[in-house]
């Protein structure tokens, strides 16, 4: 494959107050950027389960973008501080399994920062871009020529460990 | 899966219909995506003929589950669940992609446009097919309502409610109601006198039988929701007896303690230990300042007690709590003043003839500690050059950014008056004249013929370290004209700070009590800033007023009017539904280990004793989901965003990566693409 | 479990095995006591490698679905396991995964945390003991003169036994306690079973069976065990103590907190959870007791030295990303249109 | 979103800021003078700093570096501090100095001449040379002044309070290959 | 208490009496300064004229032989023109990255590396009232200043730019040189123009200019009746001092101020001789003033507290703390 043709998948976890809402500004403003991530929208940045990232990450995603409002702006008052909380322990965890910074990001965009959250989208992207493909399910996909090494049992057992009566 | 479901692809005109292949789009969710029964793309599906397509083809073909790409779902998924329910569909088993905001309009390649449309299509067909029937609840609105703030704004929605029969619980912080309105001498651009149009209105609050209004207290707690929310005030102690007080004064007059009194006279005027802010005061009732009466300072004198002829007075009053059930909540807190000292240069606090705005409001009111006279802090000077110098913490970084709303026309107002009361020359030191309402720009222009001298370029410093001629004694206003281009120092006599509004110094601690939010610069929050101005993410609590943002006294007042309006609609209709998107704790599942707990901030989340589990009130609950996503033992779930449902629409958004079968496929995306 | 008059039924077969574990599990099974008698009154059993003499090849002549029951513990680290998962698989009508190591990976999992490389590099080079001057490594396939030796492939990622083959019920714990193993069994052989491929145990977690007093929970710093004397009748987690009980799956009857040790989360998730280490982590970081970004950081930093052996220690092979990144994974990966 | 897109003039606006740290901050001036007002030296500007930056706006590039207004800075912070919309003004003093000698733009030689005698010797010695400098710059430039202040000078040396001779640090050299590099990355 | 410590050109010249008067307080207040071997110029006002990344370079090497290991973590600056330096560079490395690289790729042409942030870069002053403190410092008065009318004069180095809040006090009126001076028993006049600028460079290159802002300041401390202005800055120190002759002539003024360092008056007050203070190299001289010293002196009576009946003054705001 060629690394120029790599195009990275992200899934964003978009709050449905703010950054839902800055998206849908930046589309209104037709601001133009990466059509690299696909969004889900959820009701709060404290809806999103660290279980929804690795999901994301597992299936083969390149980078998972997490946006909510601004601390202290949350419009369910205070949920997006939990966020904070969650994302620095996810965050944490996924260093130690090797995951780079970039894949996995927390931007706070209001709804008025269409162009924020259009910016900090290209600049994800670029980033995933530059480090290439996650597809985490290699990491365990072929463990290495396993199916021959299956296969040689019966047979062995067959041959060699066949005493004759 | 046995869903049946139908995929609707808008074109929006030319709006999504230009950038993506919306025909391909429909044929590919029809050829490729499980469940889904029919594809059709459509002009406007928003229109009626648009919706008509979906609900023949609900009865026609038997859908059950409906997916509609077009615009972002915060403008038309409203109307698509309409639509399918009267049909009789439930609302909630439909579903949109929001193609335009996020493909066409974002998009500059058609063939990625086209492509992340699939993606997105796969996505929602994907979800609909797992979301469930929910039905919104029914409960009955109590009739009676919270309003919170006796200021102007307050007061409207009060005696508008109260006009229309219903019953009003109003708590005011301050012995009197009035707000800040109660302190200015003159409103603009009219001139009235501001207590001339106030006082009717608060005596109107006063006696109106359906307005029990609870002065010299403060809420304590709200619990409930809307429609029913318990509230409990406390009334603090006035050490005056309420129904023995006639309000004749004489406890004022014989006091003899006397203090600067730093609300009502903005700290520029005495007022004794035993006060009613202003003679108007609605209630008439005096109140007993703890902090400073000799009696509580040192055990003796009771003057007050001696000469009262009712025997009013009583010290031995504590605090008391008041628990009242109310259906709505109409906070109009107000704001306070910006506190001028922070910006040192301009010497407010140290240069002795620097004034607040609401100082200067109390030097001109004929009620005030001039008498009405508007004179230099000697008491005895009057001014013969006054400066105003406008967004003194507004419109700056470094305190508020945003504009104060109110200063240019109040610089107007307090111009007109300083020329009419002394003949003294005036100085305005603006950035941008923002005269924004009506008859606003022709008091502007009148100011221009009084004479009044405008000066574009805010003031880089008030000094009294004279070093001109004709600077000796005067405080020197420098600053840069900036229409001329020069520095220019303007000694004058007197300065007015028109200082900014700010949010109350307890703001955020009040939005949580009361479950509204603040924005990064500690205003309220509103629920759409355009199109739902005076309700707030919890539903029956409404905010109006500056409480919400700076704005003069028509707008505080026309908030505080749709506020009443708003609540007044609740209670006309009796009852109201609870949107269904709530979380529930299923008890066989919970532990009881209480990690969701403290997660709520509507405090939905209650843990039984009884039980070891813990238990949402389904009517308390906004539907965040912060507690489904934190609970260990998975206990909990949200309806309408469950994990399945989400992990469904991740699938389907994935379907490039990980194909139909929902396993991953390590092949990404080649037949997708039209060849 | 017929009593003695009654006509006895055909006896079924049974088969235990052992695949990555430390065998703990076999003595679980012993745990019943004398209740080994009634099973062993109701089932023939035809391999049980810790106790009797078997061989494979006798299995594999067995019809397919032939054993009625097959406890298989230990997860897939080799070739040779997955060979006899597939296998027994294949003979048995009922395959449960019996203990953590067939349920989730259990410790032989955090081997994820490495590759077959650095574990070989540690196990025949680096440590203390090794002697082996020759660099002698595991080989595959090894040429003697007699003739061509076999060692089973030693797999770069351990599986759970359900990321092998289809597992029709999983019997959780380290090991699963003898009582939660006798109910196994009463519902095998009653027939009074839940959906096949589930948890055959409690749908609620640890915390229903502690005794400890649960109050709200706000966390200011995280504690190791040897760091506090905990107070003996609050709820440990309360106390600072990373204490799993809240997220792992009720059965042991909250031994271990009772006794003052932490729930390390030995029975896995709840049921339908899909990531132990997910739901610690949630929960946990929601009651952080801060609002600073910088605290948190430190909180969790200071608290949490190890997050994958605090929150996967029995889940890793089990959880989404199952390991940690491989530097060389994306080999098979296909190339993306452009 | 560049800002850039069909102005024309924004060319000289976004060299101005590329160069400033913070100078982004630059494109959201208010007009609002407190700069202007602030300045110590603001009655011998040309131009009001508030007007370089609509200046710069508007692309004057060469009216802009022609002022003397950057040259008049005394680095007090005082618009900088004071500015409500935190642009970073000292800096871009700086920068526009920095520019328009570069340009050799700014015709009154002094300012520009009395900086670079000073970094003459800081180059050379590693330590500033007041007595060097006073005499080096002052004779080229005032010798009338230098007259009047004469009789200070040689106060400040009957005071003990001006070296007659420089002290070279030990490292003049790795300063120097600092300073060398440092000059290169910025492409000068 | 350790500290790194950068004197600047101007304390091994012009201001040679605030090096002396350092020195000589230093240990009896308990401070040991490490000199920063081998130091260079801070650049000035001057040389970010000309370069940017170069005279970011030129502070940062001092960063650099300032940091490590077994050094002080605060780096004391007594000239605020080197403060700001030391500060605004160790701050912008931080907040501008291309400029911290970029500034430590030149360093590293030298061998040298700075981390910003890992100094704390402090004034003189900053350590003497919040490390030693005014408590400890009063109790080492022996020689109260008692009737000296003194303005304390901060200029603008010392407490701008704000830097994100970083400043030591307030940026348009700080107060601690004011009750460092009370704390010696002087009489502060609260000088409104404490922190104006003293003309910087453009006594060198705009004289006229620097003569006026001078004349300004030497203006208002007459008009306050000040014996003398104290200052911290060597900058200040010299334009006010060595060019008060030239504005008297200039303008036409009378001036006769002498101006001090801070901590020279920190010295007297603790009982040291004037020549260990190198007090007598100043050239307006300050031998008249300082006879006052120990004289008793008629203190002002306080203003009167108590209202009177027919005051009809208005109270003076409130002061809110903070």
């Amino acid at each position: 494959m060629s690394e120029s043709a790599f195009e990275p998948k992200i899934v964003g976890f978009l709050c449905n107050w703010c950054s839902y809402r800055a998206a849908d500004l930046a589309g209104t403003a037709r601001m133009k950027y990466e059509p690299n991530i696909r969004i889900i929208r959820v009701m709060c940045s404290g809806r999103v389960d660290p279980t929804f990232v690795l999901k994301a990450l597992s299936l083969g995603a390149d980078g998972v973008m997490l946006a909510g409002c601004h601390p202290g702006e949350c419009h369910y008052i205070e949920q997006n501080y939990k966020t904070i909380r969650r994302f620095k322990m996810l965050k944490h965890t996924l260093r130690a399994l090797g995951i780079e910074e970039e894949r996995v990001r927390l931007q706070w965009a209001s709804a008025g920062e269409g162009a924020l959250l259009a910016s900090a989208i290209n600049e994800m992207v670029d980033q995933v871009r530059e480090l290439g493909p996650l597809y985490w399910p290699g990491n365990w996909a072929d463990n290495e020529g396993s199916q021959d090494a299956i296969q040689a049992l019966p047979r062995e057992h067959a041959e060699a460990m066949e005493v004759p009566a | 899966m046995t869903e049946k479901v139908g995929v609707y692809i808008c074109h929006c005109g030319t709006n999504i219909a230009g950038p993506v292949d919306v025909e391909e789009v429909a044929r590919w969710a029809k050829e490729n995506l499980d469940g889904v029964v029919l594809a059709r793309d459509y002009r406007f599906m928003c229109s009626s003929l648009g919706q008509e397509l979906i609900q023949e083809d609900i009865k026609n073909e038997g859908l059950t589950r409906v997916v509609v790409a077009a615009c972002s779902p915060h403008l038309h998924e409203k109307t698509f669940r309409t639509a399918c329910s009267k049909i009789g569909l439930n609302p909630y088993l439909t579903q949109m992609a929001s193609i335009r905001e996020q493909v066409s309009w974002v998009t500059e390649d058609r063939a990625a446009a086209t492509h992340k449309a699939k993606m997105m299509v796969a996505g929602a067909v994907r979800r609909v097919q797992l979301q469930e029937e929910l039905q919104p609840t029914e409960v009955p609105v109590n009739p009676n309502t919270l309003v919170v703030g006796g200021g102007i704004a307050g007061i409207q929605a009060a005696l508008e409610l109260a006009d229309a029969g219903h019953k009003v619980f109003m708590v005011e912080r301050e012995p009197s109601i009035g707000g800040h309105m109660a302190q200015f001498d003159k409103t603009f651009p009219t001139l009235d006198c501001a207590a001339c149009i106030l006082t009717p209105k608060m005596s109107d609050v006063g006696l109106h039988e359906n307005i029990e209004l609870l002065s010299y207290a403060e809420v304590d707690s709200l619990s409930g929701f809307v429609g029913n929310f318990d509230v409990r005030v406390r009334k603090k102690a006035r050490y005056i007896d309420e129904d023995a007080c006639t309000g004749c004064g004489i406890c004022i007059e014989k006091c003899p303690k006397k203090v600067v009194d730093e609300v009502f006279e903005a700290g520029l005027g005495y007022r004794k230990a035993v006060y009613r802010p202003f003679p108007q005061a609605i209630p008439k009732f005096p109140v007993i300042d703890r902090d400073t009466c000799i009696y509580f300072e040192r055990g003796t004198c009771k003057a007050c007690e001696k000469f009262c002829p009712t025997e009013a007075i009583d010290f031995e009053q504590t605090d008391t709590y008041l628990d009242l059930n109310v259906g709505n909540v109409i906070m109009a807190t107000g704001y306070d003043l910006f506190d001028c000292g922070k910006i040192p240069q301009y010497g407010y606090g140290r240069l002795a003839n620097v004034f607040t705005s609401l100082e200067f409001e109390r030097l001109c009111n004929a009620a005030g500690p001039t008498e009405g006279h508007i004179l230099l802090r000697d008491g005895v000077t009057e001014p013969q050059s006054v400066g105003i110098i406008h967004c003194v913490g507004s419109r700056d970084k470094q305190h508020h950014a945003y504009c104060s709303a109110v200063c240019c026309m109040s610089a107007l107002k307090f111009g007109h008056l300083v020329m009419e009361k002394t003949g003294a020359e005036v100085y305005s030191f603006y950035i941008d004249m923002r005269p924004l309402h009506k008859n606003y720009e022709e008091f502007y222009d009148r100011l221009l013929q009084e004479g009044m001298h405008f000066i574009r370029g805010r003031v880089a410093e008030v000094t009294d370290a004279a070093r001109l001629p004709g600077e000796d004694g005067k405080l020197i206003i420098q600053a840069e004209d900036t229409l001329i281009g020069k520095q220019r120092r303007i000694p004058v006599d007197m300065v007015i700070l028109l200082g900014a509004l700010q949010p109350r110094f307890d703001a955020k601690e009040t939005g949580l009590k009361f479950g509204v939010s603040a924005g990064l610069d500690g205003w309220f929050t509103e629920r759409h800033p355009k199109l739902d101005p005076v309700a707030t993410m919890t539903d029956g609590v409404f905010i109006a007023g500056t409480c919400q943002g700076p704005k003069d006294i028509p707008d505080s007042v026309a908030q505080g009017a749709a506020a009443a309006a708003r609540v007044q609609g609740m209670i006309s209709k009796g009852t109201v539904l609870i949107e269904p998107i709530v979380a529930t704790i299923e008890e066989a599942r919970c532990s009881g280990c209480r990690i969701c707990n403290t997660l709520c901030p509507f405090n939905a989340i209650e843990y039984l004793e009884d039980k070891a589990v813990s238990y949402i009130n389904p009517a308390l609950c906004k539907g965040c989901g912060t507690c489904v996503a934190a609970c260990p033992a998975q206990a909990i779930s949200g309806a309408h965003f469950t994990n399945d449902q989400i992990f469904a629409e991740m699938e389907g958004l994935l379907y490039d990566v990980i194909g139909s079968n929902g396993a991953t496929v390590k092949s990404p995306q080649p037949a997708l693409e039209p060849a | 479990m017929s009593d003695g008059g009654a006509p006895t039924p055909e006896k079924g077969k049974l088969a235990l095995y052992w695949a990555a574990s430390c065998g703990g599990c076999e003595i679980a099974v012993l745990g019943i006591d004398d209740k080994v008698l009634k099973v062993a009154e109701a089932f023939d059993i035809v391999l049980w490698p810790c106790v009797m003499d078997g061989k494979v090849r006798d299995i594999e002549k067995m019809p397919d679905k032939s054993i009625d029951l097959c406890l298989f513990n230990g997860a897939i680290r080799t070739s040779e396991q997955e060979y006899m998962a597939q296998l027994l698989r294949r003979k048995s009508k009922v395959l449960v995964a019996f203990g953590s190591c067939a349920a989730e990976g259990c410790i032989p999992a955090l081997a994820n945390m490495n590759t077959r490389e650095e574990i070989f590099q540690t196990a025949y080079h680096d440590t203390p003991s090794t002697d082996n001057p020759d660099g002698v490594r595991p080989q595959i396939e090894t040429e003697v003169p007699e003739g061509t030796l076999h060692l089973p492939l030693f797999y770069d990622t351990v599986k759970t036994l359900g990321q092998s083959v289809e597992v029709d019920y999983y019997l959780p714990g380290c090991p699963p306690e003898p009582d939660r193993i006798w109910d196994a069994l009463v519902a095998i052989l009653t027939g009074q079973l839940p959906a096949p491929g589930s948890v055959i145990g409690a749908t609620t977690t640890v915390c229903d069976t502690c005794p400890r007093t649960r109050n709200e929970k706000k966390i200011k710093e995280f504690k190791r065990t040897w760091e506090i004397i905990p107070d003996p009748d609050t709820c440990l987690l309360e106390q600072g103590v990373v204490c799993c009980g809240i997220a792992t799956r009720a059965g042991c009857g909250a031994l271990c907190p009772t006794v003052g040790s932490p729930c390390i989360g030995c029975y896995g998730p709840n049921e339908g959870v899909v990531d132990f280490g997910a739901r610690m982590m949630t929960a946990l970081a929601s009651v952080i007791d801060s609002q600073d970004p910088d605290e948190i950081d430190r909180i969790i930093q200071e608290g949490i030295p190890d997050p994958i052996g605090s929150f996967y220690r029995f889940g890793l092979a089990n959880s989404l990303l199952r390991r940690k990144a491989l530097a060389h994974n994306g080999d098979g990966r296909v190339a993306e249109p452009a | 979103m560049s800002r850039s897109l069909g102005n024309k003039d924004d060319a000289f606006l976004n060299e101005v800021i590329e160069a400033t740290p913070g100078g982004e901050a630059l494109v959201t001036c208010l007009q609002c003078g407190t700069c202007g007002g602030s300045c110590p030296s603001g009655p011998d500007m040309d131009h009001t700093p508030r007007q370089l930056f609509q200046m710069i706006n508007a692309g004057m590039r060469q009216e802009v570096l022609q002022s003397n207004a950057p040259w008049y800075c005394v680095t007090c912070y005082y618009c900088m501090t004071r500015c409500p919309k935190q642009i970073p003004i000292t800096d871009l003093m700086y920068t526009l100095k920095r520019m328009a000698v570069r340009a050799k733009l700014y015709d009154d030689s002094d300012a520009p001449d009395w900086s670079s005698s000073f970094i003459g010797f800081v180059e050379s010695y590693g330590r500033s040379f007041e007595f060097g400098l006073a005499t080096r710059y002052h004779l080229t430039h005032s010798p009338l002044r230098k007259v009047g202040v004469g009789p200070m000078g040689l106060e400040m040396i009957v005071k003990d309070r001006m070296p007659l001779r420089p002290e070279r640090i030990k490292g003049i050299d790795q300063l120097r290959t600092i300073l060398d590099t440092a000059k290169s990355l910025e492409g000068v | 208490m350790r500290y790194g410590y950068y004197p600047g050109c101007s304390l091994t010249g012009t201001a040679r009496p605030y090096e002396v008067s350092t020195k000589a307080i230093a240990g009896p207040l308990g401070l040991t300064f490490e000199e920063v071997e081998d130091w260079n110029c801070c650049g000035a006002t001057e040389y970010m004229s000309l370069n940017k990344t170069a005279a970011y370079a030129l502070v940062a090497r001092n960063l650099a032989l300032a940091a490590g290991e077994d050094k002080p973590k605060d780096l004391v600056a007594p000239c605020s023109l080197c403060y700001l330096n030391l500060r605004k560079t160790n701050h912008y490395m931080a907040k501008y990255k291309s400029l911290g690289k970029m500034t430590n790729q030149a360093l590293a042409a030298g061998g040298l590396h700075y981390t910003p942030g890992s100094l704390n870069v402090r004034h003189l002053i900053d350590v003497i009232v919040n490390d030693v403190g005014y408590e400890a410092l009063g109790a080492r008065v022996t020689r109260p200043l008692t009737g000296l009318r003194v303005a304390p004069y901060y200029g603008c180095l010392l407490v701008r730019p704000d830097l994100n809040g970083g400043s030591f006090d307030d940026t348009e009126y700080p107060t601690h040189l004011d009750r460092l001076m009370e704390t010696l028993g002087a009489e502060v006049v609260d000088f409104p123009l404490k922190t104006h600028c003293c003309g910087g460079h453009m006594t060198q290159i705009s004289a006229e200019t620097a003569y006026e802002l001078i004349r300004r300041l030497l203006h208002n401390a007459a008009e306050y009746r000040a014996d003398l202005l104290v200052t911290l800055c060597p900058m200040c120190q010299f334009n006010l001092d060595a060019y008060q002759t030239q504005v008297n002539r200039h303008l036409g003024t009378d001036f006769h101020l002498p101006i001090l360092y801070f901590t020279q008056m920190i010295g007297l007050a603790m009982g040291m001789e004037p020549k260990a203070l190198a007090i007598g190299q100043e050239i307006v001289s300050a031998a008249s003033v300082l006879r006052k010293i120990g004289t008793a002196v008629e203190v002002e009576e306080a203003p009167q507290t108590r209202r009177k009946r027919d005051d009809k003054s208005l109270p003076m705001p409130r002061i809110r703390e903070g």
